[in-house]
């Protein structure tokens, strides 16, 4: 197709998509409005499960079924990136060599790591009584992990990253959300029913099964994403074709 | 006044997802995503949703940028070697 | 029985779990089995829930109060949960097929390739399932994502990655399109459930005195749109083509043996439980949209499914042809309709699964899928070429196949319907049957280079199985035999159509799967009688096979496939990711407006 | 005011996929979706904002306070993650368009057509 019919299609079917949204639109309740039964009978439930980050109450108990899914989701792209960056015939790893990193930026670099690191494990920690959670807190863990690399060099966050054993994180986190939703069924009631001791509002063990979920999702998070990373980054620093002119492909 | 806010964060939020469109250079619009990222997180704080905010802000503003930008660095050291 | 529900899709997600934690210490034999046995397990689990009533079950114990609930609902109604069998049994086969496939897993995952196809079933089993519209878009993107994967798998060659980028573009766009959608529902209705959203929408048209607005035609036409792109419908399909030719052979046989069901599946239930009551859509919008989309797809199909030298392009081809077959018979919005397509869509995939089977046997023997350059090689492997020329008069609905019985059931439901059905399956089977008998016959000429415009070769291909094989392998040769027997039981069981008609009448039922998910009055319905063969419907089968052995024996002799006034079409296939988006967004309007109008 | 962050999803969701259909590098293409996307977190939260209300965290709250709708957070969490991996598996298979094809252009990948 000529970019001028690609163009004509385009404007044609955005003009026609923007004029239906629209018309939508101006069927939608008014913004800010107060009606909203989900959200208040979840809120009702959230309390009654004595979790106080609503939020929380609806992700890992409510509709943790939703999140079995989205971890779900991210395990398999996690597997899929693993398949398709894989080293293949033709191509050879190389070391980047050691980095000269200014000292203001390594002194940097070293002070806030841990810092980030605490932070990434207390949003993990706190997921059922503060915003935050397992997501939020992994993907914080797995970066701060990374400012190594900006502080150091690439061989020093390769001591940290033992590979493997975050491949077998990411299963585990996987595996104990599906286990734990088990637990649920053997105890008599649901799937993925709440079936411990909910624990006093407001503390750490509150919410029954809310923080084992979200410790399960905060593990598979923090190893996806640093799994994730690794592929992307052993792409761009480390894997080279054998020939050093070309990558494989067609010609080889 | 907070809806004043809310407008405001709001038009910001437009002006960046229109930016990283036009901006054609991807390494440029990795720059543009994250602020993207970054105006979107203001966004959903604003609107009370701090859970989203923080999710929002690691994924959109850190993660996903940088994986644009290692991707263009592999491509273009492979385009560099050719 | 209910509270087992949730397994049918956790035990596959649980084995993949376990295949990539224990990754690099498991050898690969063991893998396999291990991958197997999850796979069995959740069929037997489907099996046995098709087996009991037909029940609901609340994740987490959240049942309803009042017609309300917080949680998310599984529905095991007999179509939804046949098609999760269908997927768990199709995926065995797939495993069974792919046994000690590829030489080079990739390094230190040997398990990755099963493991994959454990949380693809694990996908569609959820999305079979689900009775909640968030979570059937979760499932959606868990599907897609593992989709773009598996696509992509053999990295080494250019194609592919291709192939998956386009596949990966055009189905996210989709799946954002059927989000925005989800969300307008929720603002209007306040509810994600399907029984509880198309309940809301009623009872808000009854309060205002008239029926849909733009609201809920703008969210019906945007749901649609991802499960439409999913369905592979025109103009949504190009992503198609460009990714079944190029998947490994095993992931070709799902894709297009249920994935692409998938969304005309979803498209059914979504109609049929948000929009099909008197607050939803207007019946004949909705009607007129599925069938210009369906009888669209099933002529564009046909047409360049006739061209293609690429035989698994062909194959895919013949799939959106197909698709669009389905989409005419759900239009029909009848339990006929709907019970007809059901049987359609059991006997396709075991047609459709085995052809892709015997392809891949040839992929593997001669490390090509170009018809010309297969002319002949095929003679040493008569078995195989048996098998694929059954496959071609299975989907050209030869009785007694199940393809054929699912047509007759449709088609004669509308005086027009049987010149379609008869002239789309005589020119999709007859191009299977040219292949057969040009590539296992030596027949007529090799075919040569064609001028009249692009096309994509299938030469220089590697085989998947690492080398060359010499003898087809037996695991191979019998999933194959053993998908086409499936694909001739599903139109000689009685008891078969018959359970699939009283499914149908469920099925079609939006008041009565609104009482069975939230008041627990599960819609068990006595099976009365039902149509099953009849002379005409046999007839009818019987003449489209015929045609497309007239099509196919006089093809042979011809040098060229081409049909010269379709090239303008064939060039609309550009493998371009932004001509794709650009139909995309353009359907988006077609659909709008043939739902309005 | 009251339908503009509905529009503004809008008007993010069809800017994203303009920028999709008129690429001319996979990389920027592929983050065209990503703003493609981030539409739909904005018209989910637009749609369970309340006027007045807090964060639904409960922990220095008194219980019967008006909060916004926690649902749609929930959905807009799982969406965010959904997204980040659809942008990951894109851009691997970018990378290995490049090697394979030699290029990122959408309009010199010829490999499949007709």
């Amino acid at each position: 197709m000529t970019r001028r019919l690609r163009l004509w299609v385009l404007t044609a079917g955005l003009l026609a998509t923007a004029a239906l949204y629209v018309a939508a639109c101006t069927d939608l309740p008014a913004f800010g409005g107060s009606w909203h039964p989900y959200g208040d009978r979840a809120v009702r439930a959230a309390l009654q499960q004595h979790t106080a980050n609503a939020v929380s109450s609806v992700n890992f108990d409510q509709r943790a079924f939703d999140t079995l899914g989205e971890e779900t989701v991210l395990f398999s792209s996690v597997l899929g990136t693993v398949v398709l960056l894989r080293r293949t015939r033709g191509e050879k790893r190389v070391a980047p060599g050691p980095a000269e990193v200014p000292a203001a930026l390594r002194r940097y670099g070293l002070l806030v790591l841990p810092v980030t690191l605490l932070i990434g494990l207390y949003v993990i920690a706190h997921g059922q009584l503060s915003p935050g959670g397992g997501f939020q807190g992994g993907v914080v863990v797995a970066t701060s992990l990374h400012l190594l690399y900006i502080a150091v060099d690439y061989k020093a966050l390769e001591r940290i990253r033992p590979l493997g054993l975050f491949e077998l994180a990411d299963g585990t986190g996987e595996a104990a959300y599906i286990l734990l939703g088990a637990a649920g069924l053997i105890a008599g009631s649901a799937y993925l029913a709440n079936t411990l001791p909910l624990g006093t509002f407001n503390t750490l063990s509150s919410g029954g099964t809310v923080p084992l979920l979200n410790a399960a999702v905060g593990v598979e998070v923090t190893s996806a994403v640093v799994v994730l990373l690794a592929h992307f980054l052993g792409q761009a620093l480390e894997i080279e074709s054998e020939d050093g002119a070309k990558d494989g492909g067609r010609e080889a | 006044m907070h809806d004043a806010l809310i407008v405001v964060v709001l038009l910001l939020v437009a002006a960046a997802a229109t930016g990283a469109v036009l901006q054609r250079d991807p390494a440029r619009q990795a720059v543009v995503l994250s602020a993207l990222g970054l105006t979107l997180a203001v966004l959903f704080t604003v609107l009370q949703a701090p859970d989203v905010g923080l999710a929002q802000l690691a994924v959109g503003s850190a993660v996903t940028p940088l994986m644009i930008l290692l991707t263009v660095r592999k491509v273009r050291r492979k385009g560099r070697r050719e | 029985m209910d509270r087992l529900l949730p397994l049918i899709v956790v035990v596959p997600l649980l084995g993949a779990a376990v295949l990539v934690a224990a990754g690099r210490h498991v050898p690969r034999p063991v893998a396999e089995a291990v991958a197997g046995l999850a796979a069995a397990a959740s069929a037997a689990l489907a099996a046995a829930a098709l087996a009991g009533p037909p029940e609901v079950s609340w994740v987490g114990a959240w049942r309803p109060q009042d017609g309300h609930s917080v949680g998310i609902v599984l529905v095991g109604d007999r179509i939804g949960l046949g098609l999760a069998a269908l997927t768990s049994l199709l995926v065995v086969a797939v495993l069974a097929y792919s046994w000690r496939y590829f030489d080079e897993p990739p390094h230190g995952h040997g398990g990755a390739f099963p493991a994959l196809v454990l949380l693809f079933q694990g996908g569609m089993c959820g999305f079979a399932l689900t009775g909640d519209l968030f979570d059937a878009f979760v499932f959606f993107e868990l599907m897609g994502v593992v989709g773009y994967a598996l696509t992509g798998y053999r990295v080494e060659e250019a194609r592919p990655v291709q192939g998956a980028l386009v596949f990966g573009f055009v189905n996210s766009l989709g799946g954002y399109a059927t989000l925005l959608g989800i969300g307008l529902l929720y603002a209007r209705t306040g509810e994600l459930g399907m029984a509880q959203v198309g309940r809301e929408l009623d009872q808000a048209a009854d309060a205002a005195g008239h029926g849909a607005d733009a609201l809920v035609v703008a969210a019906f036409v945007l749901v649609l749109t991802g499960l439409l792109v999913k369905a592979a419908a025109v103009p949504f399909h190009f992503w198609l083509p460009d990714a079944h030719a190029v998947a490994p052979t095993p992931v070709c046989m799902l894709l297009s043996g249920v994935m692409v069901e998938m969304g005309g599946y979803g498209a059914a239930r979504v109609w049929t439980t948000v929009f099909g009551g008197p607050g939803g859509v207007p019946a004949a919008g909705a009607r007129r949209t599925l069938l210009v989309l369906g009888v669209g797809s099933a002529l564009v199909g046909a047409l360049m499914c006739w061209q293609q030298r690429h035989v698994k392009r062909l194959l895919a081809f013949s799939t959106v042809a197909h698709t669009g077959l389905f989409l005419t018979g759900i239009a029909l919005l009848t339990p006929h309709g709907v019970a007809g397509t059901a049987l359609y869509v059991l006997g396709h995939a075991g047609a459709k699964a085995a052809l892709f089977a015997c392809t891949g046997i040839l992929l593997d023997r001669h490390g090509s899928v170009d018809e010309c350059e297969l002319h002949g090689k095929g003679r040493g492997i008569p078995f195989t070429g048996l098998l694929f020329a059954a496959g071609g008069l299975a989907l050209a609905g030869l009785p007694p196949f199940g393809t054929s019985l699912g047509k007759a059931l449709v088609e004669e439901r509308s005086p027009w319907l049987p010149a379609l059905f008869v002239l789309v399956s005589a020119v999709t089977g007859g191009a299977v049957l040219r292949v057969a008998a040009r590539v296992f016959l030596g027949a007529g000429q090799a075919g040569r280079e064609d001028d009249e415009g692009p096309e994509t070769t299938g030469g220089e291909e590697e085989p998947e199985t690492g080398r060359r094989v010499r003898r087809p392998p037996v695991p191979m040769v019998t999933v194959a035999a053993l998908l086409l027997a499936g694909a001739l039981a599903v139109g000689t069981v009685p008891a078969l159509t018959g359970a699939v008609s009283a499914a149908a009448e469920a099925f079609t039922d939006h008041a009565g799967y609104a009482a069975a998910v939230l008041d627990g009055r599960p819609a068990g319905r006595p099976e009365g009688p039902y149509d099953w063969w009849t002379w005409t419907g046999a007839g009818l089968g019987l003449l489209s096979a015929a045609l497309a052995v007239a099509l196919a024996a006089r093809s042979v002799g011809l040098e060229s496939r081409a049909v010269p006034w379709s090239a303008p079409l064939r060039r609309l296939h550009s493998g371009h990711v932004g001509d794709y988006v650009a139909w995309t967004v353009a359907g988006i309007g077609l659909v709008s407006l043939l739902a309005l109008w | 005011m009251s339908l503009l962050p509905y529009l503004i999803a809008g008007w993010v969701f069809l800017v994203g996929v303009h920028g999709i259909a008129t690429s001319r590098n996979l990389i920027h293409a592929v983050g065209c979706l990503a703003v493609t996307q981030s539409s739909t977190y904005v018209l989910l939260l637009a749609v369970g904002y309340r006027k007045g209300a807090t964060a639904p965290v409960f922990s220095d709250l008194p219980v019967d306070a008006p909060v916004v709708d926690p649902v749609v957070q929930a959905l807009a969490l799982t969406d965010v993650v959904v997204g980040a991996t659809v942008t990951a598996l894109l851009l691997a298979l970018v990378v290995q368009t490049a090697k394979r094809h030699g290029t990122v252009d959408p309009d010199e990948l010829s490999e499949l057509k007709g």
